[in-house]
C-alpha cells in the first residue's frame, strides 16, 4: 500500500527552503525601502523605468568578456532598481480617473507634430510593473544557464525590457511603433542565439510574422496621422471620430500587427516555434509580455479609435477567440514537447483575452486586462520552471520525463500551483480572469461563451495530462534530475507563486486599478456608436 | 564684342572640384611616393570644404542654366557624403585589390563634379553633359582593376548599356527639343502648359524616364546592377550604390516635376509601374543570391523603387522625402560596405557565418546596418522609409504603400540572413579583418549617423528643400 | 520643301536600326558602332529640328554629342582593349562570368 | 468573538494546511497534530455555530469584496443557516474522525504530513463551500473539493492507476461545472447578482420568462435549474458522469470515505437543497432531478452487484445513494434528502473505514473474493462494518432505515413521478441490502481464501483506526434518530430544524399507506439479506450459476455497462484524434504552416526562375531594356488612346 | 521636287547603309561602311544649311573616331571573327523588339507639332555665316556645357590611360 521510503530526496530540500526562507526577509525589506525610497523622491518615473534598463543594456556590452559573473550581477542590479524605480507607479496611481498619469511631454520630431510622450492609466499600469518584476526573474532563471556570450544576452534582455515598458507607455503613435519594433531586434538575436535545435527558424519565423503585421499597421498608423488632422497624439486620436468605412480599413491594418502578436486564430503558427525554441527567458518574455502587446494594442488603440469599427467587427473577434480556444486546447492534446504543449496553451489562453476584450462590456476587459496579467504571471512561470527542469534533464521531450515529483517535490508543488492557475482553479488568479471573461463574453454572445467554456475542459485535460506525465508515475531512468531546486530558482519561483495566490483570492487590488479607465473605454465605444446610429438616422432623413 | 561674365558664385563648388581634380592630376604625376593616400586626403578635404561652400553659393546663373537651389544643395550634399565616405574605405582597399592609381581618387572627384552638375542643372543639355561626365568616370572606375577579368566585364557591361541608354536619352531630348524648342526646363515646363499633350512629347518623356530609370537601376532597367555591383571594386560599388542612383533621383525629381509638370498623372503612372516592378524584383532576387556584393545590388534595386515612392507622390513632401531617404540610405549602405571592405573575405554570404564568435563587434555594426536597411527602428532606415510612406499616403498613394510594405516584409528575409549567419551559424573559419583608421572612421559615421537620424530625425527631417521654380 | 516629319522619320529608322545592331550583334566593336549609329540618328533629328524651328540650340547640342561621342568611343574601346588583354575575346556571349 | 468565530471555522484546516505544506519535512511523524487540533477546533466552532442556530440565529457576513467588477460584486462572505450547520457537523464530525483514523492507517507513509496537509486543504474548502454566502464562493468551494480530490485520488502518483483516476476525476467534473458555471452566468446575467439573499429574494422575477435555445422555447428558470444541476451531476457522480467516482477508489481509504462518501460527493445534494426556491419553480427540472438520482441509483446498485472490489463496491454504493438523495430532492423532499445525506455521511464513512481497517490487514488486498472469515481476527471491524451494513440496508432502528424510509414516504407522496421514483427506491433498497451484505458475508465470514502469508498477516487495526470506527458506528446507529417519522412516535426534529431553509413538503397519504411503505422497504431489504446469506454464505455455488446462466446480463454489469468504453470511444478518443490528425497534421501543419512556409518558398522559387532572366548575357539586358521601353510605349499609347 | 528627291536618295542610301553596317561580319567593312554613311549624313547636313555641323561630323568623326576603332580592330584577333556566328541566338527578339518601337514612334510623328519658331531664320545664319553664329550662342548662353565637355574629354583621356596602359 504504501510506496518505499525515499526520504533521502525528500529530506534534501529541507535546508534549501530553510536556507530560502531567510532570505525572503531581507527582500521583503529590499524592496520596501526601495518603495519608500523611490516614492520619496521626485524623478520622471516611466522615463527612467524605460531607459534605464536601455542604456544599461548597452552598457553590458562594454563590460569585457571574462568578467561575466560582473555581467549578471549588472543585469541584476538593473532590473532589480528598474523595478524599485517602477514602484511609486503602483503606490502613487490615482484610480478614481481615467486620465493618463505620470506623463512626460515633450517635443521630439516638431516637424511631423511628434512628441515624446509617455503616460499611463488604469489599462496600461499593470503591464509596467509586470514587466520589471518578470525582467529580474528573466535575469535570474538565466544564472547558470547562459554560459556562451553572456553580456549579449543580458544586455538583449535588458533591451526587450526597455523597449516593452516604453510600449505600454507611449501615448505617442510613432514612439509607440518606435518602441514596437526596436523590440523585435534583441528579440530575434534572442531567440536565434540562445535557443534551441531549431532556433533559427523559429527566430525568422517570429521575425517576419511579427514584421508583416507591424507595416500594415504602418500604414494605418500613417493614414489615421492624416485624418487626424496630422498628428500621432493618440489621445487626440482618440477623440477624433472618423468616417466608419476608415475605420473598418483601419481596423483590419491595425488588426495585422495586433493578432500577429496575440496571436489570434490564424495567425498563430509563430508562436509555437518562439516559444519552443527560445531560451528560457526568451520564452518568458514571449508569453509573459510580448504577447501581451497585441492585446493591450487592442485596447489602447483598435477599440477607442475606431470604435464603431470595433463593434461592429466584435462578433468576427469573438468568433477567432473562441476558435482559437478551443483550437489552442485541443491541439495541445497532441504535443509531445514540453515547451510547446505551453506555447499551445498560450494560444488557448490569448484567445480567452481577446473574447474578453471584444465582449466590449465591464467584466470581458477587465477580466481580458487581468487574464494578461495572469497569463504573464503563470506561463511566464511556467517557462521559467519548465527552464528549470531543462537545465537539469536538456530534453523537452516528455516522454522523457516521469516521477520529477518523487526527485524534485519542492518543484513540483511550484509546477502544480502554476499548472492550478492555468486551468483556472478558484483561489488562483487564472480562474478569476477565467470567470469574468467568460461572464463577460456569455453577456455579449451566450452561443460563444458557451463554446469557449469547453476550452476550460480541454484545459484541464491536457495541463493534468502533462502534469502526470511529467511529475506522476515512476521515475524515469532517462531523466537526470540531479536535485530539487536551489536557493536561487526556490526565490525565481516565489514571488509568481504569491502573485498568484495574491490575485487569487484579493483581485480587487488589481481591478480596481483599472476599473475607471475600463469604463471609460466603454462609454467611448457605446457613445460612439450611439453617435454612429444618430448620423445614420439624420442621413437617412436626408 | 562684349560678353558679360557670368555670375560664378552659384557654381564655385563645382569649380573648386574640377580645378582640385585637374590639380590632383597633374600633381600625382610628379609624386614618387609610394601611397596615394594624400591624395584622399585631399580629396576629403576639397570635399569638406566644397560642403561648407554651398550653402553661400546659393543662385541662378548661366542664364538659368544652372541652379544652385535647396534642392541641389541637399543632393550635393549626399554625392560629397558618398564621396568622403568612399574616401574613407577606399584607402588601405585600393592598395589590397592593387588597384591604386592616382587616377582613381580624380575619377571619383570628376564623377561627384558630374553629379553636381545634374543635380543643379535647368538645361538639359547640361544636364546631358553632367550625367556623362558622371557616367564615363564611372565606367573607367568600373574597370579600374583592369587586371580582373571580373572588373573588365563589369565596366563592358556597364559602358555598353550606358551609352545605350543615354542614346535613348538623347532620342528623347531630341523630341522633346523639337516639341518645344527649348532644352531648358522652365521654358519646356511654360510651353507644355499652354499646348495640349500630343503623343509624340509622351513618347520622349517616356524615353526620358527609361534613360533615368536605368541610372538609378530600376526595373527593368536594372539588369546592368547586380554584374556591374560584383565585378567593379567593393569601394566602388559602394559608391555606385549611392552617388549616381542619388544623381539620378536629383535630376528625375528637377525634369519631372518641373518640366514635366503637366503630364503628371501619366508620368505617375509610368513610375508607380517601375517602382512595383522594381521592389519586387529587388526583393525577391535578393533573397536567392549567396553573393553578398550582388545581394546588396538587389538591395540597392529594392530601394530604388522604396524611393521611387516619394516621387510618385509628387508633392514637394514627397520629394523631400526622396532627399532624406537617399541620405540616410548613404550612410546605411556605405556602412554595410565598409564591413565587406572590412574583412579580407567578405564577398560570399557564407563568409559571414560565424562572425560573431571572430569580430563581435563587427557582427554587431554590421546587424545595426542590417537592420537600418530593412527599416526596423530606432535606426535611421526606418525613418526613411516612414518619411516616404508619409508622403505617398498623403498622395492618395495608400495602395502602392500597402504594396511597397509587403516587399519591405519580404526584404526582411534576406537582410536577417546575414544577421542569421553571422550570429546563429557555426563558424567555419576564422575570419580575417584588416582594420584601418579612414576604414574605422567611415563605420564609425555611418553607425552614428544611423543612430542619431533614427533616434532624432529632427536633424535630417522637417526642412523643406525647395526647387527654383 | 522636305517636310520635317521625313527628316524625323529617317533619323528614327536609323536610330532603330542602331538599336537592333545593338541588340542582335556578339561583336562588341560592331555594338559601339551601333551606338555611334544611334548618336547620328539623333543629330540629325536634331539638326532638323534645329533647322525648321529656326533655332540653333539643337546644333550646339549636336556639337556636345559629337565631343561626347569621341569620348565614349575612346573609353569604350580602352575597356575593350583591357578586356581583350585578359581574356582575348570580343563577344558579348563570352562574358558571362557574373550571372544570377 | 463575534464573526470571526465564524471565519474560523474554514480557516483553521487552512492554516493548518499551509504550516504543514510549508513545514511538514522538518517535523514528518508528526503532522497530524497540527492537522488534528485544527480540525477540532473546527469542529467545536461548529458545534458552538450549530447551538446558535438551532436558537435561531441565522448569520450572513460578508468578510472582503472579492471581486468587483462593474456591476459583478462577490464577497467572500459566510450564510451559516440551518442547511448549514447541518453540514458544517457533518464536515467537521467526520473530517476529524478521519484525520484521526489516518494517524494509524498512513504510519509510515513516506508522504505523511503531505496528506494531512491535502485532508486539512479538503476540510477548508468544503467548509468554504458550504458556508458561503454566494454562488461564487460555491463554485469556488466546489473546484477546491475537486482539486484536493484529485490530489488525494492520485497520491500514491507512482502508480499509473492512481494518476489517472485523479485525472479522470477532475476532468470528468470539469464536464459538471462547464453546466454549472454557464448556470452561475445565467444567474448573474438575469439577477445581476451572485448572493443567496439577493437571488432568492428576486427569483420570481424570472417566472414565465423563456429563452430561445435552437428554436426551442424553454423556461429560464428550469434552464438555470438543469444548468446548476449538471454541476451536482458530475460532482456527485450522477449519471452520465459518475464514470470517476469508481475510480477514484485509488486514493488512500480514509479519503474514500471523508470525499467520496461523506462530504464531498455530497455538496451536490447540498447545491440543490440550497437552491431549492429555484427548483421547485419549475416541474421540470424537479422530474429530471428525481428521475436522475431515480436511475442513477438503479444503474450503480446494478453494478455494485457483481464487482469483486470492495471498495469499488462501497463507492457504487455511495452512487446509488447520492442518487437516492437526488430521488429525494426531485420530489420536493428536500429535508429528506439532506437527513439521508446526514446518515449516509456515517455509516458510509463507516463502511469505508471499515473497509480501510480490513485492506490494513490484508496488506492492501481489495478482492473479496479472496477474503473470508475476518470476523475471527479482526472482531472490531466486523462488527463496527456491520451495524454499518445493517444501517444502509435499512434495518428498522438504525439510521439508514429513518432516513431512507423518510425519502420512500414523501416519494410516494409526490404524484406520478414520486410512484415511479418510489418503486425504483424500494428495488435499490433491496439491491442495497443484497450487496452490503455480500461483502459482509464474502469478507467475514466462511473461510479465509487468500494466501498463506497473509493470514498470517491478518490481525486487528491499531486503536487510532478502531476508535472512529467505534465513534462512527455510534453515528451509524443513532443519526437517524433526529429524524424519527411521528408515525412511530419520533417528531422528525431535522425536518423541522430544516424547514426555514428547505420548507416542508406536502404529504396526503394516509397512515395506512405509510405502513405499507415502510412495510415494504423493510421486507424488501430483508429479502436482500436473506438472498445474499443464501448465495454466499450457504449455497455458494449459485453466484456462478447465476453468472454463467444469464453471461450476457453478468457481463454488462461486470463491466460497468460500458460507460467508460463508451467515452472513451466517443469523446476522448475523438478529441484527441482531431487534435494529432486534423490540427497538428492537417490545418496547422498543412494548411497554415503550408501557406506560412510556402510562401517564402514560392517567392524563393520565383527568385530562381526569374535569376534565371540574369544571364550576364549583355544583349538579353539591353532586351530587357528595350522591352520595357517597348511595354511601356504601349501600355502608355493604348491609354492615351483610350 | 528636286529636294525631295535628293532627300529620298539620301534617305535610302544612309538606311541600306545603316543596315548594311549592322549585318557586316567583318568589323573592318562596317566602319568602312560608316565612312560612307556619315559622308552622306553630312550631306544632310548641308542641305539643312549647318555647314559648320557637317564640317564637324566629317573631321571629328570621320577623321577621328573611325580611325580610333580601326586602329582597335587591327588590334585585335580578327580570324576567329570571320569564322564565327556574327548574330545573337535570339536576333530575331531584338528586330521584333526594334521594329515595334519604330513602329510607335512612327505612329507618333504622323502627328508632329513642332514648337515655337526661334530667332535664327535662314536669312540671319546666312547673313552672319553658320559657324560664327554657332560660336556666339556657344560661347555665350552655352559656355558651361562647352566648359563640362572639356572635363569629359580630359576624363577620356584620363580614362583611356587608367584602362589600356599595360600592367607596369
Amino acid at each position: 500500500m504504501q510506496t518505499g521510503h525515499d526520504s533521502h530526496a525528500d529530506k534534501q530540500p529541507v535546508n534549501t527552503i530553510a536556507r530560502t526562507l531567510l532570505y525572503v526577509p531581507a527582500i521583503i525589506a529590499f524592496v520596501y525601502l526601495g518603495a519608500i525610497f523611490s516614492v520619496q523622491i521626485e524623478y520622471p518615473v516611466l522615463s527612467w523605468v524605460i531607459f534605464l534598463p536601455i542604456i544599461g543594456g548597452f552598457l553590458i556590452f562594454l563590460i569585457p568578456r571574462k568578467h561575466e559573473m560582473l555581467a549578471r550581477a549588472t543585469s541584476l542590479g538593473l532590473t532589480l532598481v528598474a523595478f524599485i524605480l517602477s514602484l511609486p507607479l503602483y503606490i502613487n496611481f490615482d484610480k478614481t480617473t481615467a486620465k493618463m498619469q505620470f506623463t512626460e511631454v515633450h517635443n521630439w520630431i516638431p516637424a511631423w507634430g511628434i512628441k515624446y510622450s509617455l503616460g499611463v492609466d488604469g489599462i496600461s499600469i499593470l503591464f509596467v510593473l509586470l514587466s520589471t518584476l518578470l525582467s529580474i526573474l528573466c535575469v535570474t532563471v538565466s544564472w547558470t544557464a547562459i554560459t556562451e556570450k553572456v553580456k549579449e544576452f543580458y544586455g538583449s534582455i535588458l533591451l526587450i525590457e526597455g523597449s516593452m515598458i516604453g510600449v505600454f507607455c507611449s501615448l505617442d503613435f510613432f514612439l509607440f511603433y518606435i518602441f514596437w519594433e526596436a523590440m523585435l531586434i534583441p528579440m530575434y538575436i534572442l531567440i536565434g542565439v540562445w535557443g534551441g535545435p531549431n532556433r533559427v527558424y523559429a527566430a525568422i519565423k517570429f521575425f517576419l510574422f511579427t514584421l508583416v503585421g507591424s507595416l500594415l499597421m504602418l500604414v494605418g498608423i500613417i493614414v489615421s496621422y492624416y485624418y487626424t488632422n496630422k498628428s500621432f497624439d493618440v489621445l487626440q486620436m482618440m477623440n477624433t471620430t472618423y468616417p466608419y468605412t476608415i475605420q473598418l480599413i483601419l481596423f483590419w491594418a491595425f488588426f495585422a500587427a495586433f493578432a500577429v502578436k496575440v496571436p489570434m486564430f490564424p495567425v498563430h503558427t509563430w508562436l509555437p516555434d518562439a516559444h519552443t525554441e527560445a531560451p528560457t527567458a526568451g520564452s518568458v518574455i514571449l508569453a509573459g509580455i510580448l504577447i501581451k502587446m497585441g492585446a493591450y494594442g487592442f485596447l489602447r488603440f483598435s477599440i477607442p479609435l475606431f470604435p464603431e469599427a470595433a463593434k461592429a467587427m466584435a462578433p468576427i473577434m469573438i468568433v477567432l477567440s473562441v476558435i482559437a480556444i478551443i483550437y489552442g486546447a485541443v491541439i495541445c492534446l497532441a504535443q509531445t514537447d514540453l515547451k510547446r504543449l505551453i506555447a499551445y496553451s498560450s494560444v488557448s489562453h490569448m484567445g480567452f483575452v481577446t473574447l474578453g476584450i471584444f465582449a466590449l462590456n465591464m467584466q470581458g476587459i477587465q477580466g481580458g486586462i487581468l487574464q494578461m496579467i495572469n497569463h504573464g504571471i503563470v506561463t511566464g512561470a511556467l517557462f521559467l520552471s519548465v527552464g528549470i527542469i531543462y537545465e537539469r534533464t536538456h530534453t523537452r521531450e516528455i516522454a522523457h520525463y516521469g516521477g520529477a515529483a518523487t526527485a524534485m517535490p519542492v518543484y513540483a508543488a511550484f509546477f502544480m500551483i502554476f499548472t492550478l492557475a492555468s486551468i483556472g482553479l478558484p483561489g488562483t488568479n487564472g480562474f478569476i480572469g477565467e470567470f469574468l471573461i467568460l461572464l463577460g463574453g456569455f453577456m455579449a454572445w451566450k452561443l460563444m461563451g458557451v463554446l469557449a467554456c469547453t476550452g476550460i475542459i480541454i484545459g484541464a485535460g491536457y495541463m493534468l495530462w502533462l502534469y502526470q506525465k511529467v511529475f506522476f508515475l515512476e521515475t524515469n531512468p532517462y531523466a537526470h534530475y540531479h536535485e530539487d531546486v536551489n536557493e536561487r530558482e526556490f526565490l525565481t519561483l516565489l514571488p509568481l507563486v504569491v502573485l498568484v495566490l495574491w490575485i487569487g483570492f484579493y483581485p480587487n487590488a488589481l481591478l480596481s486599478f483599472m476599473e475607471v479607465s475600463v469604463q471609460g473605454l466603454i462609454d467611448r465605444v457605446n457613445v460612439s456608436a450611439q453617435q454612429q446610429i444618430t448620423q445614420n438616422i439624420i442621413e437617412v432623413i436626408k | 564684342m562684349n560678353i558679360p561674365l557670368p555670375d560664378l558664385t552659384p557654381i564655385i563648388p563645382e569649380i573648386i572640384m574640377s580645378i582640385v581634380t585637374c590639380a590632383l592630376l597633374t600633381v600625382e604625376v610628379f609624386v614618387k611616393d609610394k601611397t596615394k593616400d594624400f591624395l584622399g586626403i585631399i580629396c576629403i578635404g576639397t570635399a569638406l570644404a566644397v560642403m561648407y561652400m554651398i550653402p553661400m553659393s546659393q543662385g541662378v546663373t548661366f542664364g538659368g542654366m544652372f541652379i544652385s537651389d535647396g534642392y541641389s544643395s541637399y543632393f550635393k550634399f549626399i554625392f560629397l557624403i558618398s564621396l568622403i565616405l568612399t574616401i574613407l574605405i577606399s584607402f588601405k582597399f585600393i592598395q589590397r585589390e592593387d588597384a591604386e592609381f592616382g587616377e582613381y581618387y580624380s575619377l571619383l572627384m570628376f564623377a561627384t563634379a558630374g553629379m553636381m552638375i545634374m543635380a543643379s542643372s535647368a538645361d538639359l543639355i547640361l544636364l546631358y553633359l553632367g550625367l556623362e561626365l558622371m557616367a564615363l568616370s564611372t565606367y573607367i572606375l568600373a574597370g579600374i582593376k583592369r587586371h580582373d577579368t571580373r572588373s573588365n566585364e563589369a565596366a563592358l557591361k556597364y559602358f555598353l548599356l550606358g551609352a545605350f541608354s543615354s542614346a535613348i536619352l538623347l532620342f528623347g531630348i531630341s523630341l522633346t527639343y523639337g516639341l518645344t524648342t527649348s532644352t531648358n526646363i522652365y521654358q519646356i515646363a511654360e510651353h507644355l502648359k499652354q499646348g495640349e499633350t500630343s503623343i509624340t512629347l509622351l513618347i520622349a518623356m517616356i524615353m526620358i524616364i527609361c534613360a533615368f530609370a536605368f541610372k538609378i537601376a530600376s526595373a527593368p532597367f536594372h539588369m546592368w546592377a547586380p554584374d556591374v555591383y560584383q565585378g567593379a571594386p567593393t569601394s566602388v560599388t559602394a559608391f555606385f550604390s549611392v552617388g549616381p542612383k542619388a544623381a539620378g533621383f536629383a535630376v528625375i525629381g528637377r525634369v519631372f516635376f518641373i518640366a514635366f509638370e503637366s503630364l503628371q498623372m501619366d508620368w505617375t503612372a509610368i513610375l508607380i509601374g517601375l517602382a512595383i516592378l522594381t521592389m519586387a524584383v529587388g526583393n525577391i532576387l535578393a533573397i536567392v543570391q549567396t553573393n553578398m556584393k550582388r545581394m546588396l545590388a538587389y538591395s540597392s534595386i529594392a530601394h530604388a523603387g522604396y524611393a521611387l515612392l516619394g516621387i510618385i507622390a509628387g508633392t514637394t513632401e514627397g520629394l523631400n522625402a526622396v532627399m532624406t531617404y537617399l541620405l540616410i540610405y548613404a550612410f546605411m549602405n556605405m556602412g554595410a560596405f565598409a564591413i565587406v571592405i572590412l574583412l579580407e573575405k567578405g564577398e560570399n554570404i557564407k563568409d559571414y557565418n560565424g562572425l560573431s564568435k571572430s569580430h563581435p563587434l563587427v557582427a554587431a555594426m554590421m546587424l545595426v546596418f542590417m537592420f537600418s536597411l530593412t527599416g526596423i527602428p530606432p535606426t535611421a532606415g526606418f525613418i526613411g522609409k516612414f518619411n516616404i510612406f508619409m508622403a505617398a499616403i498623403n498622395a492618395g498613394y495608400t495602395w502602392v504603400v500597402v504594396v511597397a510594405v509587403c516587399f519591405s516584409a519580404i526584404s526582411a528575409y534576406y537582410y536577417m540572413r546575414i544577421v542569421m549567419n553571422m550570429f546563429m551559424k557555426p563558424m567555419e573559419a576564422e575570419a580575417k579583418i584588416y582594420p584601418n583608421p579612414a576604414n574605422g572612421a567611415a563605420l564609425l559615421i555611418s553607425l552614428l549617423m544611423v543612430f542619431i537620424i533614427g533616434i532624432m530625425p529632427s536633424v535630417v527631417i522637417g526642412y523643406t528643400f525647395q526647387m527654383f521654380m | 520643301m522636305v517636310p520635317l516629319e521625313w527628316y524625323i522619320t529617317l533619323s528614327t529608322v536609323i536610330f532603330i536600326i542602331g538599336v537592333i545592331g545593338f541588340l542582335i550583334r556578339r561583336n562588341i566593336i560592331i555594338m559601339l558602332i551601333s551606338i555611334e549609329l544611334m548618336l547620328n540618328a539623333v543629330n540629325l533629328s536634331l539638326v532638323a529640328f534645329s533647322h525648321y524651328l529656326q533655332d540653333l540650340k539643337g546644333q550646339i547640342l549636336v556639337i556636345f554629342v559629337i565631343t561626347v561621342a569621341a569620348a565614349e568611343a575612346a573609353i569604350g574601346l580602352a575597356i575593350l582593349v583591357s578586356l581583350y588583354r585578359n581574356k582575348a575575346v570580343v563577344h558579348t556571349d563570352k562574358i558571362t562570368e557574373m550571372k544570377g | 468573538m463575534t464573526m470571526e468565530k465564524y471565519v474560523l471555522i474554514p480557516l483553521l484546516p487552512l492554516i493548518g494546511f499551509c504550516i504543514n505544506i510549508w513545514f511538514g519535512r522538518f517535523y514528518q511523524e508528526k503532522a497530524h497534530w497540527i492537522s488534528i487540533l485544527a480540525v477540532l477546533g473546527s469542529f467545536i466552532l461548529s458545534v458552538i455555530t450549530f447551538i446558535e442556530v438551532l436558537q435561531g440565529k441565522v448569520i450572513n457576513y460578508d468578510l472582503y469584496s472579492w471581486v468587483i467588477s462593474g456591476n459583478f460584486k462577490v464577497s467572500i462572505g459566510f450564510l451559516i443557516d440551518q442547511l448549514t450547520a447541518i453540514m458544517l457537523i457533518v464536515v467537521t464530525s467526520v473530517s476529524l474522525l478521519v484525520h484521526i483514523y489516518s494517524v494509524g492507517y498512513m504510519h509510515g507513509d513516506s508522504g505523511y504530513y503531505r496528506f494531512f496537509s491535502y485532508l486539512n486543504l479538503f476540510t477548508f474548502s468544503m467548509l468554504m463551500l458550504v458556508t458561503g454566502n454566494n454562488l461564487m464562493q460555491l463554485y469556488f468551494g466546489w473546484e477546491a473539493v475537486g482539486l484536493c480530490s484529485y490530489f488525494l485520488i492520485g497520491y500514491y502518483f507512482r502508480k499509473q492507476s492512481a494518476a489517472d483516476a485523479g485525472k479522470k476525476a477532475f476532468i470528468v467534473n470539469r464536464f459538471g461545472d462547464f453546466g454549472f458555471g454557464i448556470g452561475v452566468f445565467m444567474v448573474f446575467i438575469y439577477l445581476e447578482t451572485l448572493h443567496y439573499t439577493d437571488i432568492f429574494a428576486n427569483i420570481h422575477t424570472l417566472q414565465g420568462q423563456t429563452i430561445n435555445i435552437l428554436g426551442f422555447e424553454i423556461g429560464l428558470v428550469t434552464l438555470i435549474a438543469l444548468l446548476l444541476f449538471c454541476g451536482a451531476i458530475g460532482k456527485s457522480a450522477q449519471l452520465p458522469l459518475h464514470v470517476w467516482l469508481a475510480d477514484a477508489m485509488e486514493g488512500p481509504t480514509p479519503v474514500s470515505a471523508l470525499i467520496h462518501a461523506a462530504t464531498m460527493v455530497t455538496a451536490g445534494v447540498f447545491l440543490v437543497a440550497r437552491f431549492n426556491p429555484l427548483f421547485s419553480m419549475s416541474e421540470t427540472a424537479m422530474m429530471v432531478v428525481a428521475l436522475t438520482g431515480a436511475i442513477t441509483s438503479l444503474f450503480a446498485a446494478t453494478i455494485a452487484l457483481v464487482q469483486n472490489d470492495i471498495k469499488r463496491i462501497i463507492a457504487y454504493s455511495t452512487v446509488s445513494q447520492l442518487g437516492y438523495m437526488f430521488l429525494a430532492c426531485g420530489v420536493g423532499a428536500y429535508g429528506a434528502g439532506i437527513f439521508h445525506l446526514f446518515t449516509h455521511a456515517y455509516f458510509k464513512a463507516l463502511l469505508f473505514l471499515g473497509a480501510g481497517s480490513v485492506m490494513h490487514a490484508m496488506a492492501g488486498q481489495l478482492d473479496i473474493q479472496k477474503m473470508g472469515g475476518l470476523r475471527k481476527y479482526m472482531p472490531i471491524t466486523f462488527w463496527t462494518f456491520m451495524i454499518a451494513s445493517v444501517s444502509i440496508a435499512g434495518i428498522p432502528g438504525l439510521a439508514g432505515f429513518f432516513s431512507k424510509d423518510e425519502i420512500l414516504w414523501l416519494a410516494y407522496n409526490a404524484g406520478t413521478v414520486g410512484r415511479i421514483v418510489w418503486v425504483i427506491g424500494t428495488i435499490v433498497a433491496g439491491l442495497t441490502a443484497f450487496y452490503s451484505f455480500r461483502i459482509v458475508f464474502l469478507t467475514f465470514f466462511g473461510k479465509f481464501k487468500g494466501t498463506h502469508e497473509e493470514e498470517h498477516h491478518l490481525h486487528e487495526s491499531p486503536s487510532s483506526m478502531t476508535v472512529p470506527l467505534m465513534i462512527l458506528a455510534v453515528g451509524a446507529i443513532s443519526a437517524g434518530w433526529v429524524g424519527i417519522p411521528p408515525l412511530l412516535g419520533g417528531t422528525n426534529m431535522i425536518g423541522h430544524f430544516l424547514e426555514p431553509v428547505l420548507g416542508h413538503p406536502h404529504v396526503h397519504g394516509t397512515h395506512a399507506e405509510e405502513w405499507m411503505v415502510i412495510a415494504i422497504s423493510v421486507v424488501v431489504a430483508l429479502g436482500g439479506i436473506f438472498t445474499a446469506a443464501v448465495m454466499y454464505l450457504w449455497a455458494p455455488g449459485i453466484p456462478q450459476l447465476l453468472g454463467r446462466t444469464f453471461r450476457s446480463i453478468y457481463t454488462v454489469l461486470w463491466n460497468k455497462y460500458y460507460v467508460d468504453e463508451l467515452y472513451d470511444y466517443t469523446i476522448v478518443r475523438p478529441t484527441k484524434w482531431i487534435g494529432s490528425r486534423i490540427l497538428v497534421g492537417v490545418t496547422d501543419g498543412k494548411i497554415i504552416e503550408g501557406i506560412v512556409n510556402g510562401v517564402p518558398k514560392l517567392i524563393a522559387e520565383f527568385g530562381e526562375r526569374f535569376r534565371k532572366l540574369q544571364t550576364g548575357f549583355l544583349q538579353h539586358y539591353a532586351m530587357g531594356m528595350a522591352f520595357g521601353l517597348f511595354v511601356i510605349l504601349s501600355l502608355v499609347l493604348i491609354f492615351v488612346k483610350q | 521636287m528636286l529636294p525631295q528627291i535628293i532627300f529620298g536618295y539620301f534617305a535610302i542610301v544612309t538606311i541600306v547603309l545603316s543596315l548594311v553596317i549592322i549585318t557586316r561580319k567583318n568589323p573592318v567593312h562596317s566602319v568602312l561602311w560608316m565612312l560612307v554613311l556619315f559622308f552622306h549624313i553630312a550631306a544632310i547636313y548641308l542641305f539643312l544649311n549647318a555647314e559648320f555641323i557637317a564640317a564637324v561630323q566629317v573631321i571629328l568623326y570621320a577623321g577621328a573616331v573611325l580611325v580610333l576603332f580601326l586602329f582597335v580592330i587591327m588590334m585585335l584577333n580578327l580570324k576567329e571573327e570571320l569564322s564565327s556566328e556574327r548574330f545573337i541566338g535570339e536576333w530575331p527578339i531584338g528586330v521584333a523588339l526594334g521594329l515595334s518601337i519604330l513602329l510607335f514612334i512612327f505612329f507618333s510623328i504622323a502627328k508632329l507639332a513642332p514648337g515655337p519658331l526661334g530667332k535664327f531664320t535662314i536669312e540671319l545664319i546666312q547673313k552672319e555665316t553658320h559657324t560664327k553664329a554657332i560660336g556666339k550662342v556657344l560661347y555665350t548662353e552655352y559656355i558651361l556645357p562647352f566648359e563640362v565637355a572639356s572635363l569629359i574629354l580630359l576624363i577620356a583621356i584620363v580614362g583611356a590611360m587608367v584602362l589600356a596602359k599595360k600592367r607596369t
